[in-house]
């Protein structure tokens, strides 16, 4: 194994874009991401990249518009407010069918909310956000390997489907420092030659990159069918989650990011216990990773779902177990965080095991 | 302070050093290929007050990175014990830098290590190495991790920075280490 | 001296062209074009100095005109 | 003998444009431009959100359209990736000076080494002649039906002037379209600015008065009295900065 360095969340993810071969960022300060920008600012030149502080996120996100439009691995980073802002861009940009990554390091909402880490953007990420019938590859990361891994392929899948791709983490996974091993970037996919950026009309005929589509009358409904077929190749392509011990587990226990790895500790002493539970964790929030809620609604008995909100993802859990099993949830927005101790608190009592039974 | 205890909170006021010590005993960690999540309290909290660091060692996979219920706590200044003394989980270790602390813990469930290290620190010629004082106490009592890799995490922290300072640091490592002492909880039941 | 054509087809009657020709020359058609506008035209075919204003008051670049004089004002 | 016509660079494409619109001199002229700088192979121009959306089915380069108001951002994006093309937008006054200002003057602030060319007609011409920041006082719209106010909807903002005290800025010129002269003013400051981006020189932008007969509710003959007689008696032509 490699040596590992220490660094930031932040840093990590930074760090993981520029081996990926990112070479434009632009961004606007906001908590609990500041140190994102930071990072690209003294990294970026020192690889023939370039930084740019926007003036807004508005700004930021149509500066990767332009920069991915010239064929650039571009990204943006920003929280919970900073990314309402950038909605608009994200559309145009998913409309434009161009690649570029948007990380959204979540804290509490609404409105400026607080500092603290939540997941009150999971509606926002995989349902849309903007205007306009489109998705986005959303990326949950529960731990700072995962997260320098998922950004590099985030710029993969984003050049591959020619699409926006979101790494959706919170103010935790931001500011904690982890020991990781900055493995060299290897592409998971072959990348064809970007036929469609602007680079200047030499020796082709002039290109348009546009997202209005007037003509012919039934265009717009074509590119939206189009967009579609493209989803739903994607939603059979990418598909990640890490599934423990769920063979024999009667309860599965469902969260995803630093929850995730919170309610994984949960299950693993449940399971030292001798309880009979599991955890799925999606890594894609979009596409869901449906197939492994299918396999464990046929073993499993019961469902919860833990969430630093009031329960988003929890819909999309109800949708791929097809409501087929009783599921609770446990999640507070604002701020709030699931310890192990709660998360085994409520593993014992859905399992109707009392306090003497755990000894 | 035994191998199993592995959730830390270091505290003091803003200037101390808190987040270099929570940096040096997480690169303590990766020298020792120990799991290890270090986090500084961000934002607003971190000025004026108290600013706090915290760290979570394991050999397993480390699930929260919370630290909600310390199993050792370095205590640099008075606030940080009014604050974090109800947190420690019963039987936990208290790290007090008794220079800026006026009096001793109220529970009595909790092994105590005390150091002057504010005042050590002034011996040795720079207040700021108060807080490796008292890191030194803590490792110096704890058997978490070796002060061999504490001292190479502060060289390798220093060398970049300031690599003049390596040699005052480790030394302030070790006067922490020798000028403290460790005060085991009584457990009369035991 | 000069010869202007007119693209009938680009024009769309906004009679620029004919506020601005210093020989009061040009006017709009009686008959509409295919997109259903007056059009510009010629009083007297034959009498276009060159002078090129016409042109380059036009919004829809349906005007050419060949400028046979040795200096003109509108070249730069 | 030499002969006017149509710049190559344009397509040849009927604008949807109406009757008297200065959007098609305007065109014109940076398609000529464009020409007589031998860069059609280099530029990549911005289209905005407002008449002048559909630009690229009209001028022959590679163009990319924008959300509105945020040309200047965009082109700031493609600018600084691909430093050796050379990078225009072309904007209205509600993309421009509107909801998109801050994105202007931001991007002029930064001398980002790009070319704007501005269209004022001072309405909204493509959502049907409602009130532009580039209104005049007493000027009726279509949401200011009484005539803009002084208190309510303020006096008309004037872009070289705000511009003009940014130190980044290289090039700031209005013109105006409205009389033959006037065009080959146009022309030659468009010409200018490009230059100036060409030179590395740093943020340029045009500002041209230009005629909306439609949403002014007039003939393109008083349309073209208006600019002449009115706008430029509150927006006075000139060049507002020419850096060394």
């Amino acid at each position: 194994m490699a040596e590992k360095v220490l660094l930031k969340g932040n840093e990590v993810m930074a760090e993981a874009a520029v081996q990926a071969g990112c070479r434009f960022f632009a961004g606007y300060p906001i908590t609990p991401q500041n140190e994102v920008p930071e990072y690209f600012s003294r990294r970026l030149p020192q690889v023939g990249g370039v930084f740019v502080q926007a003036e807004s996120e508005v700004a930021a996100i149509n500066m990767v518009f332009g920069a991915a439009a010239a064929g650039a691995r571009a990204m943006t980073s920003s929280s919970s407010p900073g990314v309402s802002l950038k909605q608009e861009g994200i559309s145009y940009i998913a409309a434009a069918e161009l690649p570029c990554v948007i990380a959204n390091m979540q804290r509490g909402g609404p409105g400026l909310g607080n500092i603290r880490a939540a997941q009150g953007d999971y509606f926002q990420s995989v349902k849309g956000g903007g205007h306009g019938d489109y998705k986005l590859i959303v990326l949950a990361p529960a731990s700072l390997q995962e997260l320098y891994t998922l950004t590099m392929n985030a710029f993969d899948w984003a050049d591959y489907y020619r699409m926006p791709v979101m790494i959706l983490g919170d103010g935790i996974l931001a500011q904690i420092a982890e020991p990781v091993e900055l493995a060299p970037y290897k592409p998971i996919l072959e990348i064809a030659s970007k036929d469609y950026i602007l680079n200047g009309c030499k020796g082709r005929p002039s290109r348009v990159v546009k997202t209005l589509v007037l003509d012919p009358a039934d265009g717009l409904i074509a590119h939206n069918e189009h967009l579609q077929r493209k989803y739903r190749r994607i939603a059979e392509e990418v598909n990640l989650c890490e599934e423990y011990q769920t063979s024999g587990a009667e309860l599965i226990v469902t969260a995803y990011g630093i929850p995730g790895r919170i309610a994984k500790a949960a299950v693993r002493q449940a399971r030292k216990d001798g309880l009979p539970v599991g955890m799925i964790r999606p890594i894609t929030l979009w596409p869901f990773p449906d197939a492994a809620f299918a396999k464990v609604i046929k073993t499993a008995r019961q469902l919860l779902v833990v969430e630093m909100s009031h329960g988003q993802m929890l819909e999309d859990v109800k949708l791929a177990s097809q409501c087929a099993l009783p599921t609770e949830f446990l999640g507070k927005g604002g701020g709030w965080y699931p310890t192990e101790e709660i998360i085994r608190e409520k593993i014992d009592s859905m399992l109707n095991v009392s306090g003497r039974a755990r000894k | 302070m035994d191998a199993q205890s592995r959730k830390m909170i270091i505290a003091g006021f803003g200037g101390q050093g808190i987040v270099l010590v929570g940096n040096v005993i997480a690169r303590a960690c990766v020298i020792q290929k120990k799991n290890v999540v270090g986090m500084v309290a961000y934002g607003a909290e971190m000025r004026g007050g108290t600013a706090y660091a915290t760290v979570v060692v394991s050999d397993e996979e480390i699930g929260s990175p919370f630290v909600d219920c310390p199993d050792a706590a370095i205590i640099l200044n008075q606030p940080s014990l009014e604050k974090f003394e109800a947190d420690l989980r019963p039987n936990g270790l208290i790290v007090l830098n008794t220079s800026m602390t006026q009096r001793p813990p109220r529970r009595a469930d909790l092994n105590r290590i005390e150091v002057d290290a504010t005042q050590i620190a002034h011996e040795l010629g720079n207040l700021r190495v108060a807080n490796i004082v008292a890191l030194g106490a803590f490792i110096a009592k704890s058997n978490l991790l070796r002060m061999s890799s504490i001292e190479q995490g502060l060289s390798e922290l220093f060398s970049s920075k300031n690599p003049k300072l390596i040699d005052l640091n480790i030394q302030a490592l070790h006067a922490g280490a020798e000028r403290s002492r460790f005060c085991p909880l009584k457990t009369e039941q035991a | 001296m000069g010869k202007i054509r007119f693209d009938v087809h680009r024009c769309k009657g906004c009679g620029l062209c004919v506020i601005f020709c210093p020989q009061k020359n040009l006017r709009m058609s009686a008959e509409l074009n295919e997109h259903g506008h007056p059009y510009a035209q010629e009083n007297e075919p034959g009498h276009c100095n060159g002078c090129g204003l016409c042109f380059r008051m036009c919004p829809d670049a349906a005007i050419e005109v060949d400028q046979h004089r040795r200096k003109t004002q509108t070249q730069e | 003998m030499t002969t006017l016509k149509r710049s190559t660079i344009l397509k040849d494409q009927v604008t949807h444009y109406c009757p008297g619109c200065g959007h098609g001199i305007a065109h014109r002229l940076v398609a000529e431009v464009i020409e007589e700088l031998d860069i059609r192979e280099k530029v990549i121009g911005t289209a905005p959100v407002g008449c002048a959306v559909l630009l690229y089915n009209y001028i022959d380069c590679d163009i990319i359209e924008c959300a509105h108001g945020r040309p200047p951002a965009v082109a700031t994006g493609i600018k600084r990736v691909r430093p050796d093309n050379i990078v225009f937008t072309y904007q209205g006054d509600g993309d421009l000076a509107a909801i998109g200002t801050a994105e202007t003057i931001h991007a002029a602030n930064r001398g980002e080494n790009i070319t704007v060319i501005f269209i004022n007609n001072a309405i909204y011409g493509m959502t049907g002649g409602q009130m532009a920041p580039t209104t005049m006082l007493g000027m009726a719209s279509t949401t200011t039906p009484e005539g803009r106010g002084k208190h309510g909807e303020g006096p008309p903002l004037k872009v070289c002037e705000l511009l003009s005290s940014l130190q980044a800025v290289s090039y700031l010129e209005r013109v105006a379209v409205s009389t033959p002269k006037d065009v080959l003013s146009a022309k030659r400051a468009i010409k200018k600015a490009f230059q100036k981006q060409i030179d590395g020189k740093g943020f340029s932008l045009v500002e041209v008065l230009s005629m909306c007969p439609t949403d002014w509710k007039v003939s393109p003959e008083k349309a073209v009295a208006f600019v002449n007689d009115e706008m430029k008696k509150v927006f006075p032509l000139g060049v507002y900065k020419d850096a060394k």
